[in-house]
């Protein structure tokens, strides 16, 4: 099964409503090793890409992640803002003009957005920040895709494998973004920004149709 | 919490309004997206200053702008950078075509905004130069942080540059006078409490009633480590030790003591730590040949202070001395 | 209690010492007793200014010791009036044969203080005009109450009747102007918290999470009424209304408005009530002609605010926009 | 039995001492309706007192409280300063040079003592203030000297008065000082004025060898 521009829109309202329902735990997340802002700043961002899908929708997959990217990158701000922001529009170029994308664009999308976040953020696994989130979606996209899946159990287990990725942020001491500044400290917290991207990956999932995760 | 606010979401539209209200004969306050310009900017001929990060820090950077000092400031919601679609019509702006120095505290979301933002708007035919302000002794600099964090220096990075702009130096001087502040200053704070962000709702941190918090930064986050409570004097030590350690300044050296307030503390405990800091100096043959003492980079209404010590030399000196018209800084005019 | 300070009983004592080492250009520091005058007092000539009060009001009084404001500053202990025996040498200290005006608060202690020191002064040869601030419109000024409080409104006395000493008026001039100035001004302020006096060590009042004090004096003690908390648009209101109701101020006339932090509130909230502020007084067309917005006379760390409203004429602004220069208020020079 | 100037050294020391023990407790009553400093004003200004005592041991009762009242006047600050300065300046004034003063001098001096805090302060009685310790204390004293009473105890009255009408001004709407800033709502609390001035009776009287009053 190929997704269209449906999906795409489906996933980014989703997001909003997940980033809305999210915001003040993300919010908790960043004060306790960060400066209290991530799930505000995530909130405002989707709801600007909310206000963005309704002014002008988006005819293909790789419409809606660059408006989404541009919104993001223009109403988030902090590090994330700047950071989705390449993810998205990376995506969304790895995307180009098709109408309908397949498993294997749907990794390829994937891959570019993490290489996008390293490339801007120089942040390597392990560092603690959305990096082991994504990371570890892209590789477990790879492998669902040579084994043959389709679409949705690419973004499945995505999705799965970055809410993994996000609880072994847990015990990782921070060397990127605010976190490292608190040095030892900032072990025994989970990295705000990766839990947002499970959060957006599993809504990936949930829009392709995938039924729901494991409640956290 | 209780804050002299309405919906907390529109603090920094409603903040920056009655600024611009103020302030009508200084700047100009441009909306959506929210910028701070000096009044008649740009100045034929002049480097542009542009400065700007997360709001939560007043004065910084709004109220620097004026004569002598930035040409524009650009404010994110609480404690987050701003876009780079706030910050590159901000650089346009104040553009005369002598070219725009950004100046960039060394936070990952203020460094990779400003850097789109810088690109985009090198891509409109203005000439950038981005100083990067990381004068925190409290964070390593080393491969496992983001690098040091750009704290109280910065007040008298603009400052200082900006007098260099006004003078009409070219714009690889005045990033050249950025960097040489930048090189030469070092900064450590102290905070007796949290502070609590508008959209957040709770202290940022929790202090018990006899911890403090050594080597905090502007944002509200935990510093390297809680101790228990000391005098004002031990205190003082415990900053300024490392600080003057860090930049190995030594007898006979000249400099400028800031001892700034984070926002919630009286201006009296403010005077009781510099006097301690200027004794040490003395004790060490330091001489302090300017100071400055108030809240100027603050961490909305934390209680806390920092102190920051400057290397001057005669150059320093003379361009921390000339003329500054702006909110929040003001003499020789 | 937290606060940056070494020993409850000198805190006053070091601040003085701090703030003298930091401003050692502008003021001289006398000890034992405590009080700060200008530097090369006295001026030949000219009328001198004299005000003092307790301490924790900082950057009153010392703050704005100086040209064109005061010549001598007498901090008493925090919260508490100095005594003659401090404010009779720093009259003296800077009489140049001229005369002195005492800038006294409406407080019992300081006008008893003050009274006392006025009259043994006068034994000495020193000719002294005392002028009593008392812009508080929270208390009714009744025989059931010692009168109105002296309040914000100080530094606006302070600062226009030192233009109008500096200028060169005689000893009954500077005391009209400065009685002038108290006519035509008054406040009302609000707590969203206590504070602490060092020496007490315990919040002078406690505020539910949802209370705050409308009708606050500098001093934590307690307002008029607690209310429920409110957004800062309603709690602007709350202080206008009644200043402008007792000043009478009509649509068409001009106004100095003047938002002051009392020590623990972040500037930008100040904006914000600045903002409502300057809105309500533009829908009774009434001009804001000039504007402060600061910590300027502050209750310790106490969160909250007052407003003043200063109607001005011709005379009152342009003694206002005179030259200035002490460590807290600077402009012209 | 007339008393000397050993009594009036006792009375000023045993006054330090007791303003230093119930410093908090004036602070405290100072909290509630005025700020919070009393206690520290009080304490302050009679460590000076005991300071010029030291220095230079006044030799009549007169010159002993003319020491304090300078003492006062100069470290107290505040309301009580000058009132408090002006009280002991008239009671030694009233006192004159005489080594020993007798039941009748000491009523006269309390008396000028309130006269002078009324001169300055202008409160009536009622005002809740410390006149509502002092007059009733002369009142006492004046009935005791018309019955025969001795110094001794002319003073005990006047201490017990004194006690008596601090406490009648809890109920009280305060009229004077800083406490009348607060309307209706200084009511319920006890004039920390009216209390110190208790103590200072009640140490006059015991320094003068009567037996501690009833414990408050
Ligand atoms: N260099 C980096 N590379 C990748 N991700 C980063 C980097 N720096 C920060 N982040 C991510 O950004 C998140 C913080 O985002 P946010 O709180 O919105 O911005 P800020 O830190 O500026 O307040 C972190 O939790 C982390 O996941
Ligand atoms: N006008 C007055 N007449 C008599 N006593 C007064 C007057 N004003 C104040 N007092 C007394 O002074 C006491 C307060 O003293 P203190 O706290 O030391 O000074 P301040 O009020 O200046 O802080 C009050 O409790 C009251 O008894
Ligand atoms: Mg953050
Ligand atoms: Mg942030
Ligand atoms: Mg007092
Ligand atoms: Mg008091």
């Amino acid at each position: 099964m190929a997704l269209g521009v449906d999906w795409a829109i489906q996933w980014l309202t989703l997001s909003a409503k997940v980033m809305s329902e999210h915001r003040a735990e993300l919010i908790e997340l960043d004060r306790a090793i960060g400066d209290s802002d991530h799930g505000e700043n995530m909130d405002r961002g989707f709801q600007a890409v909310l206000d963005k899908l309704a002014q002008t929708p988006p005819e293909t997959p790789g419409a809606a992640l660059k408006l989404a990217a541009m919104a993001l990158m223009s109403k988030v701000g902090g590090a994330a803002g700047p950071l989705y922001g390449t993810a998205y529009l990376r995506a969304a170029t790895a995307l180009g003009d098709s109408a309908e994308i397949d498993a294997a664009a749907i990794a390829e999308a994937l891959t570019a957005a993490r290489d996008g976040i390293v490339a801007r953020g120089k942040a390597e696994l392990g560092d603690k920040t959305m990096v082991d989130a994504w990371s570890p979606a892209v590789n477990a996209a790879g492998e669902v895709l040579a084994e043959g899946g389709d679409a949705v159990e690419v973004l499945a287990a995505a999705a799965e494998a970055a809410e993994v990725g996000a609880v072994t942020t847990d015990p990782l001491v921070a060397r990127k973004g605010r976190a490292s500044y608190l040095g030892e400290r900032s072990a025994g917290h989970r990295d705000p920004g990766a839990a947002s991207t499970a959060l957006l990956l599993r809504a990936a999932a949930t829009a392709a149709g995938f039924p729901e995760g494991p409640a956290e | 919490m209780k804050k002299l606010i309405n919906d907390p979401r529109a603090v920094v539209e409603e903040s920056v309004e009655g600024f611009g209200m103020a302030h009508a004969d200084l700047v100009d306050v441009h909306t959506d997206p929210i910028f701070i310009v000096r009044k008649g900017a740009p100045v034929a001929g002049k480097v542009a200053l542009v400065s700007g990060g997360g709001s939560g820090h007043e004065p910084l950077h709004a109220g620097f702008v004026g004569h002598g000092m930035l040409d524009a400031a650009v404010p994110g919601a609480v404690f987050t950078s701003p876009t780079p679609d706030q910050i590159i019509p901000a650089t346009t702006a104040v553009d005369s075509g002598a070219g725009v120095v950004h100046i960039v505290k060394n936070y990952t979301g203020d460094v990779l905004n400003f850097e789109t933002a810088a690109e985009m708007a090198q891509a409109e035919g203005v000439s950038v130069r981005s100083v990067l302000v990381n004068d925190d002794v409290a964070v390593e600099d080393s491969l496992y942080t983001a690098g040091r964090r750009g704290v109280g220096g910065t007040v008298l990075v603009e400052k200082i540059a900006g007098a260099a702009a006004e003078r009409g130096d070219s714009l690889d001087a005045v990033a050249g006078v950025a960097e040489g502040v930048v090189r030469n200053v070092r900064t450590m704070g102290v905070a007796l409490s949290g502070c609590i962000v508008p959209h957040a709702g709770v202290p940022s941190f929790e202090l018990a009633e006899d911890e403090i918090e050594i080597g905090i930064g502007i944002h509200g986050e935990p510093g390297r480590h809680k101790i228990p409570m000391e005098d004002a004097d031990g205190i003082t030590s415990r900053l300024l030790d490392p600080v003057l350690e860090d930049l190995e300044i030594k007898s006979g050296e000249q400099v400028l003591l800031f001892v700034n307030g984070m926002g919630g503390t009286p201006l009296s405990e403010l005077y009781i730590v510099y006097r301690r800091a200027a004794q040490i100096l003395g004790e060490r043959g330091v001489k302090v040949e300017r100071s400055l003492v108030g809240n100027y980079v603050t961490s909305l209404e934390m209680q806390g202070c920092s102190i920051s010590v400057l290397r001057l030399d005669d150059e320093l000196t003379a361009l921390w001395d000339a003329p500054v018209h702006t909110p929040a800084l003001r003499w020789g005019m």
